[in-house]
């Protein structure tokens, strides 16, 4: 079966080429299975080569490699179409096969009613076979491939409902700012190429090797390459400069928030980089700007998802904070845990969006049956007591809340503890701090987002609250297998203070190579002690929430006002798009605006106009000079005998 | 002392006297003489350029020299002659149909016209500048008469009127040179000229006054005043006929007299002709943008053709004659077919000559916008037509002699024409027609233009032909 | 030496047409229009027999046809026409679009439909003839000839300002051309010959290159069009019919970029050397200028007038790259835009058609009423961006690379400024592609729009499959173009007497 | 003894006269008056260049000349009485249609 790696990305391809182009004339319930079976076909398919690579210790080693045809070959630049299934990308490729089956199941059942069925699951399959073909590349271009195709099906789906200004105008700004991110990226890769002569990921990786490659060798164009590939990656994985888009890509359906905006896309970049460690590793400014960007990031985010009152906003912040914690683990050196946040994260921020979208499918109905048209399903201050209505989203919900927060037993406390353990152990001690700081607020926005949607009583009229009801099997059943997920997914990474296997760090271990020099201190108390502080942050959050929000006191009311200006400042995300509005986009327009109506009318088409206007003043000065006049005619002879006497003498 | 009168040398002087006398007899004694006399006259040509093309092989090596220079036969003259007797032939054909729409035909006007070519031929056969001058007065005096032709028409007559006073202006110049270089060398024939030992100012002021005489006849710059309003004076046949053949003559007679007789003094004659050739392009082209009427835009184009050649004369080399000759052979064809298109455009006596008459006519009459157009691009000198090709050689000529800047003056100036030539075109196919006005195209003109549009667009791909005469009749002069 | 005369059936094939639709009259316009759809693609599969026996294993001239053409005395130019790897698929890519634009034409065209066929027809006549011959004197006829019938097709069939803008692109194109033809004279007196491949082999002394070299590169940079030169494009462009637009776009830019690579750049290496980074400033200024500009313009086919500016930015800065990716880039690019403007014209016909109108206010929300035709224009829209797995990526990351390696000085500053214009180009295309398809239910006029018909789908599905083709098997391509943009390369280094590294000391190696 | 350079002088003076006549008067008929006798000033100085030359060509070329003189008379005044019969005017000044 090694030979068909390449099928794992062709099956939703060819889901999407039946959707795509019968779809109109398919019946819904056709679409969703083949959309679905595509996707659980290259899950299959990978776990059956995923067991077949690990059965063979030399597989295992070098991966499978399937080279299917020449792409680009000028000059000495030869890049081919071929997909690489080695211990990394296979791993990724299980995750992003299984999370995207899952939400596949649940959109049959959430987008039921939508028109525009059969293109929304064509684009899911496209977006799952760009994803595919960017995990599985075996070299740089063909990444990049996968790279703007996922741009391009975020485009689509974000403005699936294109026919509001809000959602296409989303969608133009996300598929924009990752274009930027790809600016970077296509300018990273030049580098790498002058630099290694290959784009393949094999031959850089050999030839770093090989040539003993180290950090103090003070390659200034490694770094500029690294620098330059991590603002690709800032862009594709909402980072401080480029996330701008991720909050407005919330206008697209919720399934498509959690696939693309949760699980797989914004996760592309850390991957990237994981990918290439052994190349950043050999740039310390790079990581060093790596680690401060994801801090910074978590920090930041952080703070704005503490005000947002829009279920789907909390949860794009939240995301953007994890995503920071994945830079940070990146920028320290601690590859693997940030893969292993990867991971755990694509279950509980899956969980958690698909269990908004649940509510928001809940809240749709309810408005629609009361009649009201005016107020948004999205907005947790008119929900409320839904613990009662909907007890299988909310147990869900309440795991995948206690996994991001951090509590023990849960995914995301092993991953977020590894990172902020890693942190520290590199004697990064403000960014630890940063880290603690930013996990306070991850488990108080996240149970204050618990609280106001499912607990207390239900802030709507009457008739809303009985149409209140669970969401259909086909939405639970996904949400059901993410929860044990979110739960399980963090015990295959165990710290090694526990004496249980870490399960990850040995099966990556080859993956990674130590060019970089990067030590930690092995110090167990130093670890215990700092696990107890991470789950002290994780408490302190929970209870700051509960009291607030718990019992029915006004006291986040009196709180804003208070300091109603830095809740201004919050809620409306420090006006970072305001300003992006104001000193990129009015500009560029001015520019644009300028260019056209003066320069290219005025000067360049005035002076060729010009020239012909002057051709056409010579000669009417000339017309009126010819005025029929013999006179006149017998001078001009005249003056041009004299010219010639003044010639010849 | 026994001058024996040499018939065979004056054949073709002979056959068109009679051929005017003929003419003048036919309007008095027979009333309707007027139908056959267009058919009486071309006869004659027809026998002068027999003539000629048998003399040919006579003198492609040497030259017959009849009475100390009186008449000269060589390759070069007998190349203009026989384009002279074509182009008044084309008139003639153009005219039948034109005066018949007038009606107003006598057999007189082709007699002036066949006067007017006596005229030329003298000039052109001879190498005695007094021959010169009685030649260059026998070609214009009768066109005076035939551009105020329709004596009824006020432009008619004010086009005539003015050409005669500056015409006689001119020619008095003339003579007037040649008088000072006969004081200064005691002789009037070339060969004598260059030999005779000169004291220089007296011969200066002779050239002085010859070059400017000249340069009227071929309308270059401070003399062209009279081209445009005698062109657009004068019947649109004869406008054809002023157009080519005058002006050819004029042009080779400049540069017989200045390679011939004053090539010791091309560092003098160069400086002037560079000025005028300038001059006349820029105000031939820059004249012909603004005009509202298609005829008068000819005439300042024909200054501006005029500009070329006087150009090429600069250029002073065997290229710079054979590109003379080439071009003046294609002028023939465009200029016969521009005007004689405009002639077609007649209904009683008034003439269609207006670019807004033009509106709509390409789709009318199809065939006829087709020629008009090849004859504008050509014009334009656009490749593929014989247009492009002697504004080819040319300018050629010129950039081989180092002379840059003439050459994109010239190409500044066939770029300004392209505009003004675009509009006729512009005004047939791409404007909508108001007022209709209905055609009957006289059949024979139709067939000789398109014999010219397939002359100008065979020669314009084909052009070696052409070029073989002009070269080796080129060779003679120098 | 001489196969068949095959290239001059190729290349005087339209005259055929032009022959037989004489006898048509012109009141049967149906079967003209069949006529020449029939007759393009009979010309387009003989044009294929060119393709497959082109051998690109070594770098030769083929199909060579030589004759004596004028041999008067002061010119001497022979009828010597021939194909390599350069001039093959623009070639090919003439013949292609001729049926498409047939196809397309066959409900926009009302008035005097005959004459427009025979124009059409004669303007390929001279496309195809100025991209064979390789005589200077033959090509520079060709290359006004073209002129003609295209200032007919804007002028008699084009929209409201028509008249201005025919008139100035024949004016425009002349006055480069003209000078060109002073610098050809020059060439015939100093080396005696028209022969393009013996004139490689002179050797002009350096002041003669420069003058020459600015000479023609007028002449090309005023119709490829580069920066300062390009005004004529959008007027020519929005005034002319949608078949006009299209071959304007298709195929009579790449001639530019097509002299410069077959004539400017072997016949004058050293000025190339030097003029190359101000040219190369010039394009990536191309590039963004035109970017910006198509932003903000509220005409349809005035922004892909101004986005086919930038496009040709990057096709110039391919070719002066001087190294092997940026040329075979830039060679590739030229088919690109050609296939994707081309398309895009032909799509912005369809709606002209149906709404006669082009202002980008007028549409909002069409995507629900014409589905398919949204589809159709959001894969052009992608290619025109240079989304990979489509054609224009392949093309611009090959330039860009291209400009990378190159030797010049600060060579990736040159490739970070003209990537920017990948943002811009997103920026513009997909502004326009919401505001005409998304943003609004289609208003009430905007209800009754229906959809593609069956022709007008016929036409556009070859245009995708190429998209795809050479986005995803460019080899296909590079393959063909690699021994000759080869050959050319050689050209250069060989001839220099100024290094090319030294010109560029500062470049990466 | 009125030497060779007297007689040029003269004729080189009835010349200017004659051009100058041209431009200052209205009336054609004496514009035509000038005309001839820029033509007479010629043949003095033929005349004249003969006598010191002992050359006899040049008083025969001043036969031409009269010959010439004549016919250009003959068909000047033939226009200018159709004119006159057109427009009622014989002032140069009148004579204004054709321009531009």
């Amino acid at each position: 079966m090694t030979g068909y790696v390449w099928l794992i990305p062709v099956f939703p391809l060819i889901g999407f080429l039946i959707n795509g182009l019968f779809g109109k004339r398919l019946s819904r319930k056709t679409i969703g299975v083949i959309a679905s079976g595509a996707i659980l076909f290259s899950f299959l398919l990978a776990c059956v080569i995923f067991f077949q690579m690990n059965s063979s210790v030399e597989l295992s080693e070098k991966g499978i490699r399937n080279v299917l045809f020449p792409w680009i070959h000028i000059g000495d630049f030869s890049v081919n179409f071929g997909y690489l299934f080695d211990r990394l990308s296979g791993s990724m490729t299980l995750m992003v096969a299984g999370v995207s089956f899952l939400i596949h199941v649940y959109s049959i059942g959430y987008m039921a009613e939508e028109e525009g069925y059969w293109r929304y699951f064509a684009y899911l399959n496209l977006f799952v076979f760009m994803m595919l073909t960017l995990v599985l590349a075996d070299n740089l271009l063909l990444m990049f491939v996968g790279w703007e195709g996922v741009g391009l099906c975020s485009y689509l789906l974000i403005g699936f409902y294109y026919t509001t200004e809000v959602a296409s105008d989303a969608g133009k700004k996300a598929f924009i700012v990752n274009r930027v991110g790809d600016f970077g990226f296509m300018l990273g890769m030049f580098f790498l190429f002058t630099l290694f002569g290959s784009l393949e990921f094999q031959h850089i990786r050999e030839a770093v090797i090989s040539a003993g490659l180290k950090p103090e060798h003070g390659m200034g164009l490694i770094t500029l390459a690294t620098v330059l590939l991590f603002l690709g990656a800032t862009g594709k994985s909402a980072q401080i400069p480029l996330y701008v888009w991720l909050p407005d890509a919330m206008a697209g359906p919720t399934p498509v928030s959690a696939l693309i905006h949760a699980a797989t896309m914004v996760t592309s970049g850390v991957y990237m980089i994981v990918k290439l460690n052994y190349v950043f590793q050999l740039a310390p400014i790079t990581m060093l700007t790596i680690a401060w960007i994801g801090g910074l990031t978590a920090l930041f985010a952080a703070t704005i998802g503490t005000v947002q009152n829009d279920i789907k906003k909390v949860l794009a912040y939240s995301t953007v904070s994890q995503l920071g914690y994945m830079f940070l683990a990146l920028g320290v050196g601690a590859f693997i845990a940030g893969f292993f946040h990867i991971l755990t994260h694509a279950f509980f921020k899956a969980l958690l969006f698909l269990g908004s979208g649940s509510v928001i499918h809940a809240m749709h109905h309810a408005f629609h049956h009361a009649g009201i048209h005016d107020k948004d399903p999205q907005d947790i201050r008119n929900m409320g007591g839904l613990k009662k209505y909907m007890p299988k989203t909310y147990w869900t919900f309440l795991v995948a809340t206690l996994a991001i927060a951090g509590f023990p037993p849960f995914a995301g406390f092993f991953s977020k503890d590894e990172i902020l353990w890693k942190t520290f152990a590199s004697s990064h001690r403000v960014l630890w701090a940063i880290g603690a700081f930013a996990a306070i607020l991850t488990s108080f926005y996240m149970f204050r987002l618990v609280y106001l949607t499912f607990f207390g009583e239900f802030r709507g009229s009457k008739r809303e609250e009985e149409a209140l009801h669970e969401s259909p099997s086909v939405m639970t059943f996904p949400l059901i297998a993410l929860a044990v997920l979110s739960v399980i997914g963090g015990w295959i990474g165990f710290p090694h203070i526990f004496k249980l296997p870490n399960v990850l760090e040995q099966y990556l271990e080859p993956v990674i190579e130590n060019t970089g020099g990067i030590h930690f201190l092995h110090n167990s108390a130093l670890e215990w002690g700092l696990m107890d502080v991470s789950i002290l942050c994780a408490i302190a959050g929970w209870l700051f929430a509960r009291t607030l929000y718990a019992g029915k006191s006004d006291v986040p009311g009196k709180l804003a006002k208070t300091f109603s200006y830095f809740y201004s400042i919050l809620l409306n995300k420090y006006y970072v798009d305001e300003i992006y509005f104001a000193l990129i986009i009015r500009p560029v327009k001015k520019i644009g605006d300028f260019c056209w109506l003066f320069i290219d009318t005025i000067i360049i088409d005035g002076t060729v106009n010009l020239v012909a206007y002057l051709a056409r003043c010579f000669g009417r000065i000339y017309s009126l000079y010819q005025n029929g006049a013999v006179k006149v005619y017998a001078l001009t002879m005249l003056g041009g005998i004299l010219v010639l006497f003044w010639i010849f003498f | 002392m026994n001058v024996s009168i040499n018939y065979f040398m004056l054949a073709p002087f002979l056959i068109l006297t009679a051929g005017i006398i003929v003419l003048s007899l036919m309007g008095v004694l027979k009333e309707n003489g007027k139908q056959t006399s267009g058919v009486v006259a071309s006869i004659f040509l027809l026998g002068d350029l027999y003539y000629f093309v048998k003399l040919m092989p006579k003198v492609s090596y040497r030259s017959l020299d009849y009475l100390n220079g009186a008449i000269h036969y060589n390759l070069f003259n007998l190349y203009l002659s026989i384009l002279v007797i074509v182009c008044a032939i084309a008139s003639f054909v153009l005219a039948e149909g034109f005066l018949r729409e007038e009606d107003f035909r006598h057999s007189e006007f082709y007699a002036i016209i066949l006067s007017s070519i006596m005229g030329m031929l003298a000039m052109l056969n001879t190498v005695n500048l007094i021959n010169i001058f009685v030649g260059l007065e026998l070609t214009s005096i009768p066109l005076y008469s035939a551009v105020a032709y329709f004596r009824y028409k006020e432009r008619s007559v004010e086009g005539g009127l003015k050409y005669f006073v500056l015409g006689s202006i001119a020619s008095g110049f003339f003579i007037f040179g040649i008088a000072l270089i006969y004081g200064a060398t005691q002789s009037v024939v070339f060969r004598e000229i260059l030999t005779a030992t000169k004291d220089d100012s007296l011969f200066k002021l002779g050239l002085l006054f010859i070059l400017s005489g000249i340069a009227f006849k071929a309308s270059a710059v401070p003399f062209h005043m009279w081209t445009p309003d005698a062109y657009e004076g004068a019947p649109t046949p004869v406008t054809a006929f002023m157009s080519i053949a005058p002006k050819a003559v004029a042009i080779v007679i400049l540069v017989k007299v200045l390679y011939a007789m004053f090539p010791d003094m091309f560092g003098l004659w160069h400086k002037a002709m560079f000025v005028i050739a300038i001059a006349t392009v820029l105000v031939g082209n820059l004249g012909a943008l603004v005009q509202n009427s298609v005829k008068r835009m000819l005439a300042y184009s024909s200054i501006a053709h005029a500009g070329y050649l006087l150009m090429a004369i600069v250029a002073f080399s065997v290229e710079g004659i054979s590109a003379i000759l080439f071009y003046l052979a294609g002028y023939l064809l465009i200029n016969i077919g521009a005007f004689g298109s405009l002639s077609l455009l007649k209904k009683g006596d008034i003439d269609f000559v207006d670019y807004d008459n033009l509106r709509g006519i390409g789709y009318k009459y199809p065939f006829f916008g087709l020629l008009l157009s090849i004859f504008m691009f050509s014009l334009a000198g656009i490749p593929a037509t014989i247009g492009f090709v002697g504004k080819f050689y040319v300018f050629k000529s010129l950039i081989v002699k180092g002379e840059y800047i003439l050459a994109l003056i010239g190409i500044l100036g066939s770029l300004v024409s392209v505009y003004y030539y675009l509009r006729v075109v512009v005004m047939m196919y791409m404007k909508e027609n108001p007022e209709e006005n209905e055609f009957k195209f006289n059949l024979l003109s139709l067939v000789l233009l398109t014999v010219c549009a397939v002359g100008v667009i065979y020669f314009g791909l084909f052009p070696q032909s052409i070029n073989k005469i002009a070269v080796m009749a080129a060779r003679v002069l120098i | 030496m001489f196969e068949s005369s095959f290239l001059s059936l190729v290349t005087f094939f339209p005259l055929l047409a032009v022959f037989i639709l004489l006898f048509f009259s012109s009141r049967a316009e149906k079967g003209i229009k069949v006529f020449g759809i029939i007759f393009s693609i009979i010309h387009f599969l003989i044009s294929l027999k060119l393709l497959f026996d082109f051998d690109y294993s070594v770098y030769k001239l083929q199909f060579v046809e030589k004759s004596k053409w004028i041999a008067s005395h002061f010119l001497n130019s022979q009828y010597f026409i021939g194909i390599d790897g350069i001039s093959l698929f623009i070639i090919l890519l003439t013949t292609f679009l001729m049926p498409i634009i047939f196809l397309s034409t066959y409900s926009g065209i009302t008035k005097k439909v005959k004459s427009f066929y025979i124009n059409m027809f004669l303007l390929e006549v001279g496309i195809l003839g100025s991209l064979v011959a390789l005589d200077l004197f033959l090509f520079y006829v060709f290359w006004e000839i073209m002129l003609i019938p295209m200032y007919f097709i804007i002028g008699v069939w084009g929209g409201e300002r028509r008249i201005y803008a025919a008139i100035k692109f024949f004016i425009y194109t002349m006055a480069g051309s003209l000078l060109m033809l002073l610098g050809i004279m020059y060439m015939y007196r100093v080396a005696g010959t028209f022969d393009v491949f013996k004139l490689y082999g002179y050797h002009f002394s350096l002041k003669e290159q420069i003058y020459l070299f600015s000479v023609f590169a007028i002449a090309f940079a005023i119709k490829v069009p580069v920066f300062p030169f390009h005004t004529w494009l959008p007027d020519a462009h929005t005034e002319a019919p949608t078949a006009g637009s299209v071959i304007l776009a298709g195929v009579l830019l790449k001639l530019g970029t097509y002299g410069f690579l077959r004539f400017a750049m072997p016949l004058f290496p050293d000025a190339m050397v030097k003029f190359a980074p101000y040219v190369i400033i010039l394009a990536i200024v191309g590039i963004i200028y035109g970017a910006l500009v198509a932003m903000v313009q509220k005409d349809i086919k005035k922004l892909v007038a101004y986005s086919s500016v930038s496009h040709l930015g990057y096709v110039m800065l391919g070719l002066f790259a001087l190294t092997i990716y940026g040329m075979q880039g830039g060679m590739l690019q030229m088919i690109n835009h050609g296939i994707s403007t081309g398309a895009l014209f032909l799509l912005v016909g369809i709606v002209y058609e149906r709404k006669h109108t082009r202002l980008i206010s007028e549409y909002g929300g069409i995507a629900k009423v014409m589905p398919l035709y949204a589809t159709f224009f959001m894969i052009v829209t992608l290619s025109s961006i240079g989304l990979p797995l489509t054609n224009g990526f392949v093309g611009e990351f090959s330039i860009l690379l291209g400009t990378f390696k190159s030797s010049w000085q600060h060579a990736w500053i040159y490739t970070a400024f003209a990537a920017t214009g990948v943002i811009l180009g997103a920026v513009y295309m997909l502004w326009m592609y919401q505001r005409v398809f998304f943003n609004t239910e289609p208003s009430e006029e905007n209800k009754n729009l229906e959809d593609l018909k069956i022709r007008e789908i016929a036409y556009l599905v070859p245009l995708v499959i190429m998209i795809f083709w050479i986005g995803i098997y460019p080899s296909f391509f590079f393959r063909r173009m690699e021994k000759s943009v080869d050959y050319y390369l050689r050209i250069f280094k060989s001839k220099q007497t100024v290094m090319l590294i030294d010109a560029g000391k500062g470049g990466i190696r | 003894m009125v030497g060779m350079l007297d007689y040029a002088i003269l004729s080189a003076v009835l010349f200017t006269v004659g051009v100058v006549g041209i431009l200052i008067r209205r009336n054609i008929i004496t514009i035509f008056m000038c005309i001839e006798l820029m033509l007479n000033s010629v043949n003095l100085l033929f005349v004249a260049f003969s006598r010191y030359m002992g050359h006899v060509d040049g008083q025969i070329f001043v036969f031409f000349i009269f010959a010439i003189a004549a016919a250009e008379a003959a068909v000047g005044l033939a226009l200018v009485v159709a004119y006159f019969k057109l427009k009622e005017t014989i002032e140069v000044d009148e004579i204004k249609l054709l321009k531009g």
